[in-house]
């Protein structure tokens, strides 16, 4: 146990060591550059003061373009699980359905989510637009893992209650849901993930002015770049976050899966 | 008695925790040795320790007066897991251990003894199959011959059939009997089961619960092929029972 | 047998509802695109006929289709090398001194949250052309390249390393017979996965980027002009070469992996 | 035997999978109460037995009847223990045991007191709130054990359900079921291909021949329970089934 502890404090030693060491790097090479195009991690800490209190070129607080962007995701991602996961489940028990009509989902499935921006952009104006590409990126590996995970449900288990005279309902409710769940919110984590990409380049492209896509590329555009790299951390931040609260939803509901035995 | 080949005297602690004590025995020449004892008792870190897997917290083990180290002496390990390489044929896998000791796989010498040790476990016809399209109890015979493949002075078999059915066991059982008694090799082996056991061995220690130490040693001087109904078989099999502290 | 047989007629079945769908498609699509008479809904057949013209007389700007795709597809090719070279050697080396890794996670972690699209402003202001592309591709493939390789190495069947171990094999034996063998499946899984993000980035890189070639730009250009049937050609364009790139993974992995148990594509 | 009361009558019952035959015209009465072993070589067809007692697959010719009625798992209570582990990874063992009462709607209270009292019963109480992933393999045909007899089933089917542990396990848990048993006294059908835990176990064996399966021959075990392996009594019983059967 204290071994383990020692080992533990080392590593964590050695990671500030490495990051301290780039940090430094970074500022040396930024001071010896002289560039306009290379902030040192000063002005990016500056930066994000400015975009704190009093916001960027055109007056939008980083909060405010956090929101916006956090509120599209959420959004589309919210619509990707109510169609995805039902949908996977109804043609997961029903497969023949979904074998003699793949032929119509499947080639949709490998357009790139980010080639629809241009198609969002005609048909639909602001925010749906947005929702509209959120939902794409994220339909797919929610609707495919959730369809996959129906055919690989243990017979097993679906006998056991079988066996003792369940219904269907009861046998989808008790064993063939939660014996998926796993797997669907595995889906969910990587539509998350697309997801933080796809707002990010919807909204570089998509004309509302707030948003942290958009904040990057205006900050490029007038050569801001601590308000860049201040942006890109906003969004690596928001997509840990959000994949963090999975897990930690992951954890609590499938305390079932520790791999803790007592043998 | 035949000339003592390996010498074991040692114990071994994880952290705090204590799993073998004052474990010490020979191991004699040609001699089919078990080692039986119950669920989680430290048989497999006693079988990594007398591979030279791994290192004894205090004592030693050693082959004719030196540490064991598969890098030097040629000792051979049957898994308990199954341990066939998913990538490599048969033919691939039984060659591995003859390669590792420096046999040119390509040398007629090395491909007459692969084929040789496939013969004699029985799996000629196969030598291209992958681990895939095969039953465990072959996946069991291609450790077996990969082990025998090399030859060794020390054959180490860590509960080799515990993942079988009870008939491929028992066929293993009758298998493993016949190659020894062809190719005589002092074998340690380790098993909670006390039937093989006392099917198998010439000598049994029997182990305690953890922290194991060394509860009794039989020999056994049953003609074989023994008889698992036999009087003397079933008495020694009780006592044995006995010895090993049942677990829930 | 008889089961045989009955799949047989099935795969058969399967293949005809299939194609009976498609077909029932295709004609509720034309109806309806007939009768609404609308801008946003051309007919299959409009859509044909751009993509014909798109292949004969080119873009607005004469860019033809087969320049766009090259221009894509050479871009994509060139990240995605560059991300193989570099994340399967570094994510063999981290796995093997697991140390390394979680020495340096304060560093590489905060990067590998930050999407690879976000980066493209920042490429437009520091690199030119060519490079600006090839860096975001490189960037979005190179951590499910290096991730997954890192991870597999991690994971290595500890009994396969035990077997080389107990006849006393050297490591750098162990790291070429099992190792690489073993990780090499969740290299190729990690490969399709990085190509896969490389084509939505580049997508992206070349919406954003400024160069008048290249898929992206295509159909955003279409978007302009409002002429959905040219953005529609180029959607279904870049499906198939995605479906195309992807179909050649699963066609290796299936004849490299031959040993695997069963392999799950999805 | 001849005195008791017939619960279910097997009459000429058969199976084929398209043109193989599976189970031959299989002719037999189990009565109430009872503990019935089927043994019969590996791959002799006793999971496909088992599986169609149950009615997971439909007959081909013949009848299986429970008090004169076609067997009909909504109707009438069947437990079954498969071969294969079937703790379900999601439940608690407390939820998992409860899992047939629960389908049958039986009121909370009573479920909990059925439930704890089988609990007890197998010695599984303080256990009640883990995972199958926190126990082991013995411990977890044990809360299948008590899964299949919470229900109070008019019969229960086991199919090899110890075919996977270890032999001291085995005991162990052969015990506790025949506690069970003889506290509970339903009808239960034992399919084993381990002739020693036929014996061990049963009051009835009945010996099925190599494919088409149908049945060869019954052997009474008339022997008290706790039995004795080394027993000459039950030596003797053992080697008869094992000249019935000649399998290996």
């Amino acid at each position: 146990m204290t071994n383990n502890y020692a080992e533990k404090m080392k590593t964590m030693g050695l990671n500030f060591f490495t990051l301290a060491m780039v940090l430094v790097l970074w500022t040396l090479i930024a001071y010896w550059q002289k560039s306009p195009f290379f902030a040192t991690p000063y002005d990016i800490v500056l930066g994000f003061v400015q975009m704190v209190t009093v916001g960027d070129v055109e007056g939008y607080r980083l909060w405010s373009h956090m929101l916006h962007s956090l509120v599209r995701v959420s959004a589309g991602f919210a619509a990707a699980c109510l169609v995805g996961i039902p949908g996977g489940l109804l043609l997961g028990l029903y497969p023949k359905i979904y074998d003699r009509t793949r032929i119509l989902v499947e080639p949709i499935r490998f357009i790139s989510p980010i080639a629809w921006i241009p198609m969002a952009i005609v048909l639909l104006v602001g925010f749906s637009r947005y929702i509209f590409v959120i939902w794409v990126a994220s339909f797919f590996p929610i609707f495919v893992s959730t369809l996959w995970s129906v055919r690989q449900v243990n017979a097993v288990y679906v006998n056991v209650a079988r066996v003792a005279g369940a219904s269907r309902l009861f046998i989808i409710r008790k064993i063939i849901f939660p014996s998926i769940l796993p797997s669907v919110i595995g889906g969910m984590r990587i539509s998350l993930g697309i997801s933080w990409m796809c707002i990010v380049a919807a909204e570089m492209i998509g004309g509302q002015m707030v948003g942290i896509g958009r904040l990057i590329l205006k900050s490029a555009m007038v050569t801001r770049m601590d308000l860049v790299v201040v942006g890109m951390i906003s969004i690596g931040f928001v997509g840990y976050a959000t994949n963090e609260l999975i897990i930690f939803i992951e954890k609590r509901i499938f305390r079932w899966r520790a791999a803790v035995s007592i043998e | 008695m035949e000339r003592e080949l390996i010498d074991v005297d040692m114990s071994m602690k994880f952290d705090n925790l204590s799993v073998l004590e004052d474990i010490k025995f020979k191991v004699h020449e040609n001699e089919f040795l078990v080692i039986v004892g119950p669920t989680g008792c430290g048989k497999t870190t006693l079988a990594r320790l007398l591979g030279g897997l791994s290192k004894p917290s205090s004592g030693h083990v050693t082959i004719a007066g030196e540490d064991v180290n598969p890098k030097i002496h040629n000792v051979s390990f049957v898994f308990q897991e199954p341990s066939c390489i998913p990538w490599l044929t048969i033919w691939d896998d039984i060659s591995m251990g003859l390669e590792i000791k420096g046999n040119n796989p390509q040398t007629a010498e090395t491909k007459a003894r692969i084929k040789e040790v496939i013969k004699l476990v029985g799996l000629d016809g196969f030598e291209e199959y992958f681990p895939k399209q095969i039953s465990g109890g072959m996946k069991q015979r291609v450790a077996i011959a990969r082990a025998y493949a090399t030859k060794p002075d020390f054959l180490l078999m860590d509960e080799p059939f515990g993942h079988l059915d009870a008939q491929t066991r028992y066929l293993m059982q009758i298998e493993i009997m016949r190659i020894w008694e062809r190719e005589k090799k002092t074998v340690a082996y380790i098993t909670n089961n006390i039937e093989e056991a006392v099917y198998l061995a010439t000598r049994i220690i029997v182990l305690s619960k953890l922290p194991a130490r060394i509860k009794a040693e039989h020999s056994i001087n049953l003609p074989r092929p023994r008889d698992l109904t036999g009087p003397d078989f079933l008495r020694i099999r009780a006592e044995i029972t006995e010895q090993c502290e049942v677990v829930g | 047998m008889a089961n045989d047989k009955n799949a047989g007629s099935g795969k058969l079945g399967t293949f005809g509802y299939n194609a009976l769908a498609l077909s029932i498609f295709i004609l509720l699509w034309t109806i309806v695109s007939w009768i609404s008479e609308s801008l946003f809904l051309p007919t299959p057949w409009t859509v044909l006929k751009s993509f014909l013209d798109l292949c004969t007389y080119g873009d607005v700007e004469g860019i033809s289709l087969g320049m766009h795709i090259f221009k894509s597809t050479l871009r994509i090719f060139a990240g995605f090398v560059a991300a193989c070279i570099l994340g399967i050697p570094l994510g063999i080396l981290m796995g093997l001194y697991p140390r390394v890794y979680d020495s340096t996670k304060s560093v590489i972690e905060p990067i590998r949250f930050i999407p690879p699209v976000a980066w493209i402003p920042l490429v437009i202001v520091l690199l030119v052309g060519f490079s600006r592309y090839a860096f975001i591709i490189w960037l979005g493939a190179f951590f499910p390249i290096f991730i997954g390789t890192l991870l597999s190495v991690r994971s290595v069947n500890p009994t396969h390393i035990d077997v080389p171990r107990s006849f006393g094999a050297k490591r750098l034996y162990i790291i070429r017979k099992i190792v690489i063998p073993s990780t090499l499946p969740d290299i190729f899984t990690g490969m399709r996965v990085g190509m896969g993000i490389g084509w939505d980035c580049i997508m992206a890189a070349e919406m954003i980027g400024g160069e008048n070639e290249g898929l992206g730009v295509m159909i955003l250009k279409y978007a302009e002009l409002i002429r959905i049937e040219d953005i529609m050609v180029g959607m279904i364009v870049i499906g198939a070469i995605g479906f195309f790139i992807n179909e050649i993974f699963i066609f290796v992995e299936r004849r490299v992996f031959k040993w695997k148990e069963a392999i799950v594509i999805s | 035997m001849a005195g008791r009361k017939v619960k279910i009558e097997v009459r000429n019952l058969s199976k084929h999978f398209d043109d193989l035959i599976v189970l031959h015209q299989m002719d037999f009465d189990i009565y109430e109460g009872e503990f019935l072993c089927v043994v019969g070589p590996t791959g002799c067809g006793k999971t496909t037995f088992c599986n169609v007692v149950t009615g997971l697959l439909p007959i081909t010719e013949g009848s299986i009847t429970m008090g004169g009625e076609k067997i009909d798992f909504k109707k009438h209570n069947v437990s079954f223990v498969f071969q294969e582990p079937s703790c379900i990874p999601w439940r608690t063992i407390w939820d998992d045991v409860k899992i047939g009462l629960e389908i049958r709607k039986v009121p909370k209270k009573e479920i909990n007191e059925r439930v704890s009292a089988i609990l007890d019963l197998t010695g599984l109480t303080e256990f009640k709130d883990f995972y199958p992933s926190q126990i082991s393999a013995g411990m977890k045909q044990r809360v299948v054990i008590a899964r299949s007899f919470v229900t109070e089933p008019d019969l229960l089917l086991m199919d090899e359900p110890f075919g996977q542990l270890d032999s001291s396990t085995r005991f162990y848990i052969e015990n506790q079921l025949i506690k069970v048993w003889q506290k509970t006294k339903r009808t239960i059908i034992f399919v084993t291909h381990n002739l020693e835990e036929a014996v061990y176990l049963s009051e009835r064996i009945l010996v099925c021949t190599q494919k088409p399966t149908g049945i060869k021959e019954e052997v009474i075990v008339d022997l008290p329970h706790p039995r004795d392996i080394t027993d000459r009594e039950f030596v003797k019983i053992r080697n008869r089934v094992t000249d019935l059967v000649k399998w290996w």
